[in-house]
């Protein structure tokens, strides 16, 4: 087996080093009782060169957005990733190293979570940013618990526009911890409703959830949401953020009120992986620093004073406070993160500020494409690269339709939102183009 | 030829380079101040640099050069199974139709992706002898987390509100961890003088208050659980449900199955067990599989074939929700696969055995060298500790010093119930040979250690850096770059 | 752009640096009656993403051996290349380094080199080998010029049977020299007729080229070759070898009589490439070592005395003896070596046997069930993983036959041979089932 | 973490271990002995080592930290043009249904191949101002040999059996080799003080016998020829014919065609001009480009165009023949094209315009520093001299230095009309700041080489190698391992 170094001769020699008489006598601290007694019911080794046939086929089993045009958004945004990223991520000194335990031979991996930390904490306008985190929901999670170990309160707003899945997932990581999650309903325009926002305040919420954009692809007015939160123990203002790419036009959250910033960064770099390997992360300011979760990197000197980087404030981590962490997470994104940081690089502000027009301007696009065949928007706010529509036939079958045409339709709103029934979310990143948006409204506006 | 220094990508920012091609827009210009009015942005964004592609590709390539990997040679960390990575796995989890799948694309354009995970959780099943699988969790973390979740939800399910959680004093940081963001208060176990737990200790100590225990098998010493089987027994017969950290599986595939022990549910680390690369800190992923009567609680959705179809079912109403945004790290699951259908169930079972034999090899070689933490025997791995290092020698300096011989320390200091830990865990897919040069490499620094101790102590020499101040550095953080 | 670092505020600090006002100023030198006065007729840039997209529509309008089992040889066999290889040759160290011309800082090339000079010599049974060639054509040609120089004839006797694309270079790379190339008809059995070659020869025969096996596949007596050349001023035998994984089931070559070995080693480890970048050889014995055509890599030592390499005996070569070199090569095929390489440190002796076994097998196989459905060989000699069939109907129309039934079919042997109409070249290799062979057989079989 | 010293693959042999996997054979095994009797081996494979996949990805991974290359810095070696090699392309490279094609599929499954061939040529006769070309020849120097082919044939083909061939003093030794190999007589053709042809004595000696002239223009000195069109009228009205070669196109893409010069052939270096990657010594691409009257002449198959399909024609009488054993050497040319269709014509002759920028700014910045071997104007590269180097420090010993200032040397004695020639072009795609640093490390070398010689002599220290005894080497040549 050829990711088994060790011959029969090899396992020999071993034996007799160790003065074993076989492997088995290794084995002999796992009371019989405990063993398996019959083979693994698994299939046989396969050949690789017949194993890589097996993966063509299941591959061509799935229908990729590189041969449909793809409008489906929903908190993973179809972007292109610059060849240089996947040949720089395969170095094997980045991909097959670990967490960077023993700083003096990773500073390769340390200097560019350093370089990810200073970019995400530029873009979202705050002073901090984490290494990771697994993905935007989980983030999202892990945001309220620090909300709670700094405000003390419990209970958690969040906008009923924020991500589904963020705020399943939210539930999931608070349930059992005594969290009341309270959702706050949205306004004709998709945003966060002021006054249900303001009525639902109390000592107790530690921290006010806002999706910007949200799911609905609105822009939250941040400033008037921070506003409405002052007064005595006032929450912290979270900013839930799906589409990263948006931060290249709009105002940082952390010039807009906001305290902390969580979400998804898979737009920077990754592919779309059928939803994962994601890219978490949790920006905020200073003073909340030792409350952030996952693993940060600091600057420092070596022993000749010359400039380097460490793994710092691990009194936060498992393995140091274990039940008393800030989180239990250990394994993070490292590779995404580092795909992130490149890709940043690549872009450079003015690259991912046109990208970011150009998503802008073909949603836009999309959307008076769509209007022009009589599909309005379901909300009135100002959106970036997403849009909800009302649709004349059930969204499922419209993307039945679409997918007669070689078009990767809508999200269907109803199945987050069964108030919204009829309801369908629309992306249109760069890859799509002007065309592509001609021919998706032909399809819908031809439905009845 | 050293090493060419590369500053921060701030202080190479080069206004007017640019690094990648934004294609030309074939439908009019939105300004950001015509659609977002006072909410576009103003601030300028200071920190992304302008590079051209060369800067880019060359930055990443230096500092690439300043890391050490496991395509370089042995890197024994314990309790990370840090094998070899397939480069087959890169290869086919790069192809169009598996990389570039949208989450949300209809079921009818994704069934070989859903007949892949499916395949993926039958064949966690079997090598863990449970009878479901979930594939969210991100990593082993969030594993355990997933897993106390449904010994939450099913003992609440019986009305059973139990808070307490028995986690032995050798387990890793994450399980206490993971049960306290549970809602459970942990209680230590402490070990018995042969590394494993003591059994009677553990019968008096269980009662109606305890909702289970998490246990490490084989323990983070590489030590058997000895009385597992009783163990289960004595939990279940009080009312608790056993949870498996599934980190060291590496131990004993094809060879003993929590499933046939009696736990209930397990996480499985993907990139320690199943080789998927480690890129620098993840991402990996931590499956969970369980015994049927926790099957209802599972993260949803959860794949089912229908009509000879898959789909996802999400009309689960006793599941504890979602832990991740979408289905789990898909990427990640396919090397998994791949690597199992590599190796089939024989493979598996004789990877472990020569992982076993490998930390044995290691453990036989330096122990008149080095004092184990614990005697009994060990399977994967061998924890050795610092009593007896000369002149004041302490094991961070032992492995500073191996960075000067070309390796990768062992985990040191963990588990933290051996003093100065020395934890090596050195796969099965190291060969032999890499093996004598890491024994050689030891003994050669403990003598260095009797005859020039300064050597050591002020090792890495070789290194990019020398030693970095990890005080100075903890004391004023700097996390960003200031000019 | 891109890959243009240079910005216009460089552009103008380097040229006050210079002291020139403008480029322009830098390109005075070229006179004006040469310059171009207009743009060139060229497209205008693609963005990388649409021209990402463009080479996969490109892709998908060929058809690859993936999806389609491939009978076809003829000088490319379609054989798998384990996934270690690629990612270790696009390390950039590898795959962005040049000729080893400074040593100290390419021995990751140089001991490469090093290591497939010996495997090549140990396979072909020779002293030395070079560091690779273009390919095998331009390999035989360059043999019959190495030939010429040792034995000073100017003949070369050539075995009709050798690939015809072969013996077409060959020409074309004698053709100005004064070199008289004569070819030596095959028999019944396929191999070289001895009787006719023995007419042939004269005191101005250099070399005599053989396949082996041949370009029907038929593997030749070498032994018997050589020993009808035994006699005065007797020629050099060269085995001309275009499928390299024969040679671990072959007596090598040179312990058969042969006194060196060209040829074409794609088939360790390399993608079928539609024709190109392929990996021409050339191994001698010990004698002839100084007239070897390229480069060569030799072991040494540096200035604290330990093992090193280096390019050696550059006195052949062009960029030192200039039109007396021993040929014009410069660049080669290094990174196509450093497959090879891989590939067989990969295969080891075992793998790379047992996969030659099973080539063997596999051909033998299809003869079997061709012979069954009334197509029988065209000649009676052994044959490795290709052989030539009498078709009932025009190849030509065969192969679009099997087409239709996905299969890609042999090769048509009138396009070299008309002598040969009807016959057609058909080879397999690990990669095609036994499924396939019955398909073909069936499909072949089937017409008339 | 020094470099890891890794033995030879035949030292690492190993027996046992397998590296890669052969499918299990699903047809009746035939043994070679009954097969092929006694032709079958007997000879065992001494040097086929046997070591698992971990084992051969560490010995190359590790080979492979001993080199240097462009993705890490500049590698200023003049007249081969180490450019930036695009990571598109390798992306491109690799689709399934461009890397994966048999060259002798039927003409219907390969459209998609012979359109992008057929693109190429066109795009390369628009750069080069020709009316032909033929992607076949495998390298430079297999172009310049092709090209001259072409001539040679060209001029039988009118009964004129013209024997010399005139070269320049200062040409690449390929130059000479290729006429030589055409049968053609080589005549140098000394350079005049200004490093270009003395057009007098061209004239003077222009003459029947003469077939033609290969130039590189600009020169190996990186000096325009600047009577190339008189030339030209002097070798046509002589009754020869002119070869350019392409190596220094780089210098003038977009801004001068050897086709409107007169130029009758030339080959194009895509492994310079065009960013393919060098490969450690190749694979490259030498596409011949030619003028109407020499098309006839062409290596066979030819694509063309019938009722809007490509097909190969073969049915070319007056062909040279092949030169390659199917129709070059396709996965560079895909490369190639990909780096023409990113660029634009604009952006080529952008490049161009930089590549003399960059190479007129090391000029500039070093020209107090170093004497120029000629002292002409410039393009794309510069030569220097070994003049006055100080305290018997020789080219040599500066370019050994570099090596420790993590650089790769220039090309170092050549062209042989400058004494101890450093011939330096650092492309397009450096970045002015690589420049700069490159230049104080040579300006840091010529002090070391007036204040400390031996540290410079006795360079480079920090390779993984110090300086390899090339003439024990050649003196007992060890080519292959021998234990
Ligand atoms: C014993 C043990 N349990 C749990 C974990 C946590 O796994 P992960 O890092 O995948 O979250 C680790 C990680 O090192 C471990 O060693
Ligand atoms: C001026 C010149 N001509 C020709 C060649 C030969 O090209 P190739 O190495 O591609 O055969 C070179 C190569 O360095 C060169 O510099």
């Amino acid at each position: 087996m050829r990711y088994l170094p060790a011959s029969e001769e090899d396992i020999r020699k071993m034996l007799g080093a160790i003065g074993a008489s076989s492997v088995e006598d290794l084995l002999a601290s796992i009371p019989k009782e405990a063993r398996l007694q019959k083979p693994l019911d698994l299939p046989e080794a396969v050949a690789e060169p017949v194993l890589r046939e097996r993966y063509v086929t299941r591959s061509v089993r799935n229908s990729s957005p590189t041969c449909r045009p793809c409008f489906l958004g929903a908190g993973a945004y179809d972007h292109y990733s610059p060849a240089p990223i996947d040949q720089l991520l395969l170095r094997a000194e980045f991909f097959t190293a670990y967490t960077p335990y023993q700083p003096e031979m990773a500073q390769g991996t340390l200097q560019a979570i350093f370089e990810f930390q200073t970019m995400m904490a530029d873009l979202t306008g705050m002073d901090v940013s984490n290494a990771s985190l697994y993905d935007g929901a989980s983030a999202t999670a892990e945001a309220a618990l620090m909300a709670h170990r700094i405000h003390k309160g419990k209970t958690v707003l969040v906008a009923r526009s924020v991500h589904p899945a963020y705020r399943e997932v939210l539930r999931t990581y608070t349930r059992r911890l005594g969290f009341t999650i309270q959702e706050v309903p949205f306004g004709q325009d998709g945003r966060v409703d002021l006054g249900a926002l303001k009525a639902a305040l109390s000592p107790d919420v530690c921290l006010v959830l806002v999706g910007d954009p949200n799911f609905f692809g609105v822009v939250e007015d941040l400033q008037a949401v921070a506003a409405s939160l002052e007064g005595a123990k006032k929450p912290l203002l979270g900013a839930v953020v799906s589409e990263a790419l948006s931060l290249a036009l709009l105002e940082p959250p952390g010039a807009r009120g906001a305290d902390l910033v969580c979400g998804e960064a898979r737009s920077f770099g990754l592919s779309l992986g059928f939803g994962g390997p994601y890219l978490g992360f949790i920006t905020t300011k200073q003073a909340h620093m030792r409350q952030l979760p996952g693993r940060l990197c600091g600057e420092t000197v070596d022993a000749e004073g010359r400039r380097g980087f460490v793994l710092t404030l691990t009194t936060r981590e498992q393995h140091i406070r274990r039940e008393k962490a800030t989180s239990n997470i250990c394994t993070n994104e490292g590779l995404c993160m580092l795909a992130a940081t490149i890709y940043l690089a690549s872009m450079g502000r003015k690259g991912l500020r046109d990208l970011a027009v150009q998503n802008l301007s073909k949603a836009e696009y999309l959307k008076g494409a769509l209007k022009a065949k009589g599909i309005t928007p379901l909300f009135s706010g100002p959106t970036f690269n997403e849009f909800a529509v009302k649709l004349p036939v059930d969204p499922a079958k419209a993307n039945e339709a679409a997918l007669k045409s070689d078009l990767l339709g809508g999200y269907d709103l109803s199945k987050g939102y069964p108030e919204l029934a009829g309801g369908c979310l629309l992306a249109a990143t760069e890859r799509v183009s002007k065309l592509a948006c001609d021919r998706l409204a032909a399809v819908l506006g031809g439905l009845s | 030829m050293s090493r060419i220094e590369e500053k921060l990508l701030f202080e190479k920012d080069h206004p007017g380079r640019v690094g990648a091609s934004v294609p030309p827009c074939d439908v009019p210009e939105v300004s950001p101040e015509a659609a977002f009015g006072a909410l576009a942005r103003k601030a300028p964004l200071t920190r992304l640099p302008e590079m051209s592609e060369v800067d880019v590709v060359r930055h990443f390539t230096r500092l690439s050069t300043y890391n050490y990997a496991v395509d370089m040679g042995l890197y024994p960390l314990g309790s990370c199974t840090m094998k070899y990575n397939p480069k087959l796995n890169e290869e086919v989890a790069r192809l169009e139709g598996i990389a570039r799948l949208h989450p949300m694309q209809p079921e009818s354009t994704v069934q070989g992706a859903l007949e892949l995970m499916d395949t993926l959780q039958k064949a966690l099943c079997a090598i863990s002898g449970m009878d479901a699988c979930s594939l969210q969790p991100s990593a082993g973390a969030q594993g355990e987390f997933t897993g106390v979740q449904l010994i939450r939800a099913y003992l609440e399910s019986q009305g059973d509100a139990r808070k307490i959680i028995l986690i032995p004093d050798s387990a890793h940081g994450t399980n206490p961890a993971s049960a306290h963001f549970s809602g459970y208060a942990v209680e230590e176990v402490k070990s018995a003088a042969d590394g494993c737990i003591d059994l009677e200790a553990l019968k008096a100590r269980m009662g109606p208050d305890v909702a289970g225990i998490m246990l490490t098998v084989p323990n983070t010493l590489g030590i058997f659980e000895k009385n597992i089987v009783e163990i289960c027994k004595v939990i279940h017969a009080g009312g608790g449900q056993v949870y498996v950290d599934g980190a060291n599986l590496n131990a004993m595939m094809g060879l003993a199955r929590p499933g046939d022990w009696g736990a209930d549910v397990m996480h499985i680390n993907l990139h320690k067990t199943f080789t998927t690369p480690h890129g620098g800190g993840g991402p990996g992923a931590g499956p969970v599989a369980c015994k049927s009567h926790l099957e209802p609680f599972l993260p949803r959705p959860v794949i089912v074939k229908r009509d000879g179809r898959y789909a996802w079912d999400c009309d689960r109403p006793r599941s504890i929700g979602k832990v991740h945004g979408f289905f789990g790290n898909f990427l990640i699951l396919v090397r998994a696969l791949c690597y199992i259908e590599t190796m089939g169930g024989e493979g598996l079972k004789k990877s472990s055995e020569l992982a076993v034999l490998n930390a044995n090899y290691i453990r036989a070689r330096l122990k008149d060298d080095l004092p184990l933490g614990f005697d009994g025997p060990t399977l994967h791995e061998v924890v050795f500790c610092d009593k007896g290092l000369p002149n004041g020698i302490t094991t961070m300096d032992l492995a500073k010093r191996l960075i000067d011989y070309g390796f990768h320390p062992p985990t040191v200091y963990f588990p933290l119930i051996v003093h100065g830990a020395i934890m090596i865990e050195p796969t099965e897919t190291e060969p032999v040979e890499e093996l004598d040069r890491f024994v050689n490499a030891v003994k050669a620094i403990l003598k260095e250690a009797a005859e020039d101790p300064e050597l050591v102590k002020s090792a890495p020499h070789t290194a990019y850096r020398r030693r970095l101040d990890d005080v100075a550095a903890a004391r004023n953080p700097k996390l960003t770059y200031k000019p």
